[in-house]
């Protein structure tokens, strides 16, 4: 491909002066195929997801217990079946899905929040500032992220929000140390020199410069972190430090039907399917950006 | 490299201390009387009192760290609360197998992944390599507790084929050690795969092919040692990965290992347990990390000079930020 | 008259892109005579470099295809070569200087082990020997023998080229083809590595194949000059020929695009237009769109490739008489 | 294996129990049935729940390691399966007084190491758990034990109708050897039982070896390995793959294992009490009306009948006792009484009743039935898990508002079971801290009965005072089942959850 790009380079030249960086990211990742069945896939399942408030009712479609239906197979009216306590398994994987993919992204954020401040002062400053602030993570890192987070967990409460605490600590460490090296990167190239030179504050150049530039490759790391997080969350509710009853999660969902699994199948098999699917289309969203995003990171 | 490595082993002190202070923090903070998890409930305050007096529970939490500290640098970790057994002889039986299931699936991974990943760049766009992206893509996505849970289905129920449970014969290793594994063969593979497409695309190949080598040979010799770099700092990545995982296995297949003995531990507010399986996680994750910076200069020269320069450079930098 | 080494007829090379068919190289015809150095000069993106990837058997296949034309070296159809064939001839019988000697070797294998190798592949020496040998090399291109187990990291820009021209020259090939050498080089440095291929050519008796775009460089080695534009070759002929009196337009653009220090010019004038995108070439005549003497004739049929005098071609309607026979001015 | 244990041994049991689905403490269907012969094989391979992280008998805070030191060792007294006292190493006992306790202890009992058993050792046996903190409310009864001759006499601080029952769980070890093993006990203990430890992984595996010095009657299985697998429905896997002879196993697996044709399979009701426990000292729960309130909105049947294997209880007492009163003032479920009983107290949907119930294990599908029936006659329920050790303490302290949870009893001790309403076992078995001085006086007259009438009287009375009261509400009891390999002969399963193989044997 080497000699492609470079009879294609001043054609490329030519294109990226018309369009944005955006604009151009936007049409690579539209030709792209896979990244194209993931937006569809992620698209449908958020759609579905999200709009299930509309057709669904908390208290009495997702809660409510009907002990007279309990385990009924797949059937008319209750497309999935239902659970041990009779709940239509559809209807709480939908309602879960917000649950599940809720956390994930809020975690995310809240991760991609600190490590983004971390990262960058870490990588701006340099010297002692970095040190400081690297062997701090290096402490986190020595700790597997999910070891770090069930300790988090079980020594506050599983609430919700503790639970995007402890997630977003445990993935704090890679995400500093993603941003870091995009700052270091970008911090070396001659146009952060020249804004310098200008005598911008550091404030206006690490937030005005060096991050707007810094993230867009890490877009995708971040969308591929958010599946990473789902999984994370499915695995605490596997032993128990997960979501809290009676709110449906995947994770949770899947383990509670694990007991039964030789019986009905389809307690375990479709919040697993449900949450595999979207790891999935994370996965294949997170790829196309960073194709699209990222040239350099290209492989 | 011997100063390099005795550097590395010194760095990871004040790693394993900050991991300590935090959860002996965390754990000194939240909720619970370990006098009472010792003791149970039916126990008179003066009781509680002399046990607490006993543990070192009233010294302030610096004082309890430092004491605490004092015994696990002489290889004290205590006794625990929750089993009366000395915390070292309980991780003595729960590490072995631990540590093979966390490396045996790191071992499946490296023979896994690796020859898939370079099979797949060869014959790149191929079905063979359309189907198995495909599947990698969905093994990747599985958790390994739901994957565990089919294969138990499978393999011990309807085949009969594996136990179900338990760690103690080779048998019963197969299944917790792929199902720890199938998500890195799946991402390891992907990551070879990507870096031997880049390597091959890279001039150096098309030099080694200006040769008139063997295409096996540019393959094997050129092309491999240098896609394995970004595979090698995977599977680096990938041993505190198992070592999490494998809390969910231990789980899953019932197996007397260290993530269970954490697990049972938090649940119990068994500090010297939980204090002493943190600790001993972090050094052997230290110590992996630094099997793979080595594995890493091992195999790009240009790390290995740049760890004989770092003083220099080092130095060049303390310039740069002034 | 010298023998032909190297003769290209009607070479064809594509690529098949999710972009649609990328035409690089287009019916090139170039003689290369023994001990003769041929220079192709045209801009980014004219084809060169995969013309001398056709030579090596190197385009990438898939997306490249060589399409048609044959190559014949001794009168040998290479291109009907099985892959084993081509491999033997490979770094044996020609070898390439790549443009970028950054990253043209392989960062984890020490140098000699790089020159050794292609020693070691073609001729039947052991390890040491082969060793021995490609320290001999080293010294040839004047890198003491004592840095020979160092890594490409701890070579500076020039050495490595020269490390590269080493892996080249190891085993004496018939035809070297040098893709724009000097580029990536400072330009002392440029002087120093252009110095070290004259020397050991004439050394060798080697053919050579210079690709560039720096005219200057081919006036200093080149015997014969091919000009490529767009995939073809709009004129050949010898160094004379092409710098005395261009006839192709384009190639009157090139010269009208270097400063001359002979000359007083207030302006240098650079060809107007970009170079046309490689998927979406223009009909007739490839040039057209950039060229000031451009007809209606031009954009409609193809020019052909014409003999002007003897050995001197050009390919532009102005010689084949179809044009209303406008002087190209030279050096405009 | 008493009763009188305190609430963490008896939680902790029950957590295992609850998480792995599993049932523990069964019934006395004695022995497997024939089957044909399938080639000599003395060795068998025993699935528990867990193997513990210590083997002393009196450290050991679960059924499955008293199961296992069953074989290492003998204990003065035992029970049959309707917890009637049969003889262990004390042959004959009598109570001169209700104070006094006089054991007369059998002969030719040797150790291990083939030391043989002396009245000393015996005494030792009772006088060592002084120093064991799990035994404190036992030791608490005891005022002096001696020996003389072949006789022990234990002298009680109180009378005591119960307190023979906790002899059961009293195994006798070597003083000698104990006190020259010092800490090393725990992992290597020796008694008279006949089988020796032969291997021992914490947390894993034990495998015990037929002692060829037995002085009795010598054991058939040559070997016997105990393994822990916690999941219920791997446990049945593993018999069913033949990698075991013999487990517990889930309510899931029932007909599996009944219609397996390799297995044999057994059932029968355990002692397992299931209940909602409400803190009779913090608001909402004392006031005795929300309490009744709660006891009515129970659907105790439909909640039940999620989990397989389930019976429903009106008693804290197990039926199975011969004190057990099905009380008519226990509250049925009633979603319109309970309505407005609450509304008799000022909650109504304006007003909802709120608090929080406690749980220490993952998901609890009964817990949240029970939340979602509280929710149509609005009341809010929060469930909230907590680790095992705050949820002990947070109990203890009497912090928290309703919990749930399950025991079982061992011993067949009536006392203990209606400890959960005396004031002297508060934070033990009395959880909610209830008190009632009815109770306590008819409490004083069970204690200190001397026949069972009077026994059953007084326990009848306390029955009925609590079900008007229900700081309890008794929920439901649960079926054992076990599937072996139908070949493994003469397996005793007794009612209190031990599972005995000292007269087993291969067909």
């Amino acid at each position: 491909m080497a000699q492609i790009d470079l009879t294609l380079a001043p054609a490329g030249k030519k294109k990226s002066k018309k369009r944005s960086l955006w604009a151009d990211a936007w049409l690579r990742l539209r030709k792209n195929k896979s990244a194209v069945a993931g937006m569809i896939m992620l698209a449908t399942i958020l759609i579905v997801i999200y709009s299930s408030p509309l057709y669904l009712d908390y208290d009495n479609d997702v809660i409510k217990p009907d002990l007279t239906q309990t385990l009924q197979f797949p059937a008319e009216g209750k497309l999935l079946g239902t659970d041990e306590l009779g709940r239509d398994v559809l209807a709480r994987i939908l309602w879960g899905g917000r649950i599940s993919i809720g956390i994930g992204v809020l975690a995310m954020m809240l991760s991609s929040i600190i490590g983004c401040t971390l990262g960058a002062i870490s990588g701006y400053y340099g010297g002692k500032t970095d040190g400081i602030i690297m062997r701090s993570l290096d402490v986190f890192m020595a700790i597997p992220s999910l070891l770090l987070m069930i300790t988090l967990v079980s020594i506050m409460k599983p609430t919700i929000t503790n639970l995007i605490i402890a997630l977003a600590i445990g993935s704090v460490p890679s995400v500093s140390r993603m941003v870091r090296a995009q700052v270091l990167y970008i911090k070396g190239q001659e146009f952060v020199e020249a804004i310098r030179a200008q005598g911008a504050s550091d404030f206006r150049i690490i937030v005005m410069h060096i991050l707007p530039n810094a993230i867009s490759p890490l877009i995708s790391q971040f969308v591929m972190e958010i599946a990473g997080l789902i999984l994370a969350i499915s695995g605490l509710s596997f032993i128990g430090l997960g979501v809290q009853p009676p709110d449906p999660e995947w994770g949770a969902m899947l383990s509670s039907g694990r007991e039964h699994i030789r019986d009905v199948w389809h307690v375990t098999a479709f919040p697993g399917i449900a949450l595999v699917l979207t790891v999935v289309a994370l996965t294949l969203v997170g790829d196309g950006l960073r194709d699209a995003l990222d040239p350099r990171m290209k492989r | 490299m011997g100063r390099y490595i005795l550097k590395r082993l010194a760095q990871m002190i004040p790693i394993v201390i900050g991991v300590s202070i935090i959860v002996f923090l965390l754990l000194s903070l939240s909720p619970g009387d370990p006098a009472k998890m010792i003791l149970g409930l039916n126990a008179k305050e003066q009781e509680l009192q002399m046990m607490r007096e006993q543990l070192g529970l009233n010294d302030p939490i610096p004082v309890q760290y430092f004491n605490y500290m004092k015994k696990v640098v002489v290889g004290d970790f205590g006794t625990s609360y929750s089993t009366k057994q000395s915390v070292i002889e309980m991780i003595g039986v729960r590490l072995p197998p631990t540590l093979i299931l966390a490396f045996g699936s790191l071992f499946t991974i490296l023979i896994v992944a690796i020859p898939l990943g370079i099979a797949l760049a060869v014959k790149q766009n191929s079905p063979f390599d359309n189907i198995m992206r495909v599947v990698s893509l969905f093994f990747a996505a599985m958790p390994g507790f739901w994957s565990g849970i089919l294969m138990i289905i499978l393999f011990s129920v309807h085949l009969g084929w594996l136990p179900a449970n338990g760690f103690d014969t080779p048998s019963a290793m197969i299944m917790p050690i792929i199902c720890s594994s199938i998500a890195g063969w799946a991402v390891n593979s992907r990551i070879t795969r990507a870096s031997m497409l880049d390597v091959i695309r890279q001039d150096y190949i098309r030099t080694a092919r200006a040769k008139g080598l063997k295409e096996s040979i540019v393959i094997r010799k050129h092309a491999l040692k240098n896609a394995l770099l970004p595979t090698i700092t995977s599977v680096g990545m990938a041993v505190g990965g198992c070592f999490g995982g494998s809390v969910i296995m231990e789980m899953l297949f019932g197996i007397n290992g260290m993530g269970k003995m954490m697990i049972d531990a938090l649940r119990q507010k068994d500090i010297p347990t939980i204090m002493a399986g943190v600790i001993i996680t972090s050094v052997i994750i230290a110590v992996a990390n630094l099997l793979t910076d080595l594995a890493y200069s091992f195999v790009d020269p240009r790390i290995r000079s740049m760890y004989a320069r770092r003083k220099q450079r080092k130095e060049v930098a303390g310039h740069g930020a002034n | 008259m010298q023998k032909k080494l190297l003769e290209i007829k009607d070479l064809t090379i594509k690529f098949h892109t999710d972009d649609g068919v990328v035409e690089a190289v287009n019916k090139v015809s170039l003689t290369v005579h023994e001990g003769e150095t041929l220079g192709i000069v045209g801009e980014t993106g004219a084809g060169k470099t995969t013309t001398a990837l056709g030579i090596m058997g190197l385009v990438d296949c898939p997306p490249g295809r060589i399409e048609g034309g044959k190559i014949m070296l001794n009168d040998q159809d290479i291109l009907q070569l099985d892959e084993d064939e081509f491999r033997k001839l490979r770094g044996k019988e020609i070898s390439m200087i790549f443009q970028d000697p950054m990253t043209a070797l392989n960062p984890v294998f020490t140098v000699v082990d790089q020159i050794a190798e292609v020693i070691a592949n073609h001729q039947q020496l052991g390890e040491k020997e082969a060793e021995q040998k490609a320290i001999e090399m080293l010294e040839l291109v004047r890198i003491p023998a004592e840095r020979a187990y160092e890594y490409p990291h701890q070579f500076s820009g020039g050495m490595k080229q020269r490390v590269v021209i080493a892996i080249a020259l190891a085993c004496n090939p018939r035809l070297l083809i040098a893709d724009e050498p000097t580029t990536a080089l400072d330009v002392t440095i440029q002087a120093q590595v252009l110095e070290l291929m004259k020397d050991l050519k004439t050394r060798s008796k080697t053919s050579m194949m210079l690709i560039t775009h720096d005219l200057g460089v081919v006036s200093e080695i080149c015997d014969q000059v091919a000009i490529m534009y767009a995939g073809e070759i709009v004129e050949s002929g010898s160094l004379e020929d092409i710098f005395e009196n261009p006839l192709h337009p384009y190639t009157n653009g090139l010269f009208g695009s270097i400063p001359d220090i002979d000359k007083e010019v207030e302006f240098l004038s650079p060809i107007e237009g970009l170079v046309p995108d490689p998927s979406d070439l223009p009909k007739g005549c490839k040039f057209h769109p950039r060229c000031k003497y451009a007809q209606h004739l031009c954009s409609v049929e193809e020019p052909a490739f014409q003999e002007y005098s003897p050995g001197h071609y050009a390919k532009c309607f102005v010689y084949e008489g179809k044009l209303p026979a406008k002087e190209v001015k030279k050096y405009e | 294996m008493k009763r009188t244990c305190s609430l963490v041994l008896s939680v902790a049991i029950s957590m295992v129990l609850l998480i792995s689905g599993c049932s523990q403490s069964t019934t006395s269907q004695g022995s497997a049935s024939n089957g044909n012969a399938a080639g000599p094989k003395s060795d068998i391979s025993v699935v528990l729940t867990k193997i513990g992280n210590n083997l002393d008998p009196a450290e050991a805070n679960s059924l499955d390691t008293s199961t296992i030191m069953y074989h290492v060792y003998d204990t003065f007294i035992k029970f049959d399966n309707d917890f009637n006292i049969i003889p262990g190493v004390a042959k004959e006992w009598s109570q001169p007084d209700n104070r006094t306790i006089e054991f007369t202890i059998g002969e030719g009992y040797k150790f291990h190491n083939g030391d043989p058993m002396t009245i000393e050792d015996v005494v030792f046996s009772v006088e060592r758990l002084a120093k064991v903190p799990k035994k404190a409310a036992f030791m608490s009864m005891i005022k002096s034990v001696e020996g003389s001759g072949n006789k022990v006499t234990v002298k009680l601080t109180e009378p005591n109708s119960g307190a023979i029952r906790n002899f059961g769980d009293v195994f006798i070890v070597s003083k000698k050897y104990l006190q020259e093993a010092g800490e090393k006990y725990a992992n290597a203990p020796i008694g008279t039982g006949p089988y020796t430890v032969t291997e021992y992984v914490p947390g894993s595996k034990v495998v015990l070896k037929a002692w060829a010095d037995y002085p009795f009657d010598k054991a058939k299985i040559e070997t016997i390995t105990f393994k822990a697998i916690e999941e219920a429905s791997a446990k049945y896997i593993a018999v069913e793959t033949g990698d075991a002879d013999f487990a517990g196993i889930g309510a899931r697996d029932k007909s599996r294992a009944k219609n397996n044709e390799k297995l044999a399979y057994f059932e029968g009701p355990s002692t397992f009490t299931g209940f909602v426990a409400m803190n009779t000292t913090k608001a909402p729960f004392d006031n005795v009306n929300i309490r009744r309130a709660m006891a009515y909105a129970y659907n105790n049947e439909g909640i039940s009948a999620i989990t397989p294997g389930k019976t429903i209880i009106d008693s804290m007492v197990p039926k199975m006792f011969s004190t057990y009163h099905s009380s008519p003032n226990l509250p049925k479920y009633d979603l319109q009484k309970a309505k407005e009983l609450l509304e008799k107290e000022g909650f109504h949907a304006g007003n909802p009743l709120h608090f929080t119930a406690w749980t220490y294990q993952g998901n609890d599908p009964e817990l949240e039935a029970f939340q979602a029936e509280l929710k149509t006659i609005s009341v809010e329920m929060d469930i909230q898990n907590l680790e095992f050790g705050v949820f002990l303490e947070k109990m203890a302290n009497k912090e928290y508002q309703l919990l749930v949870g399950g025991w079982s009893d061992t011993t067949g001790n009536t006392l203990s079971s209606l400890e959960s309403y005396w004031s002297g076992s508060f934070g033990q078995m009395n959880i909610t801290f209830y008190t009632n001085p009815k109770v306590e006086e008819l409490y004083a007259k069970v204690k200190a009965a001397t026949s069972e009438a009077e026994m059953k009287e007084a326990a009848k009375e306390i029955q009925d005072i609590a079900a008007q009261d229900v700081p309890m509400i008794p929920t439901a009891t649960k079926m054992s089942y076990y599937a072996m390999n139908k070949n493994l002969e003469n397996v005793h399963i007794h009612t209190s959850g031990l599972v005995s193989f000292r007269n087993a044997s291969i067909k």
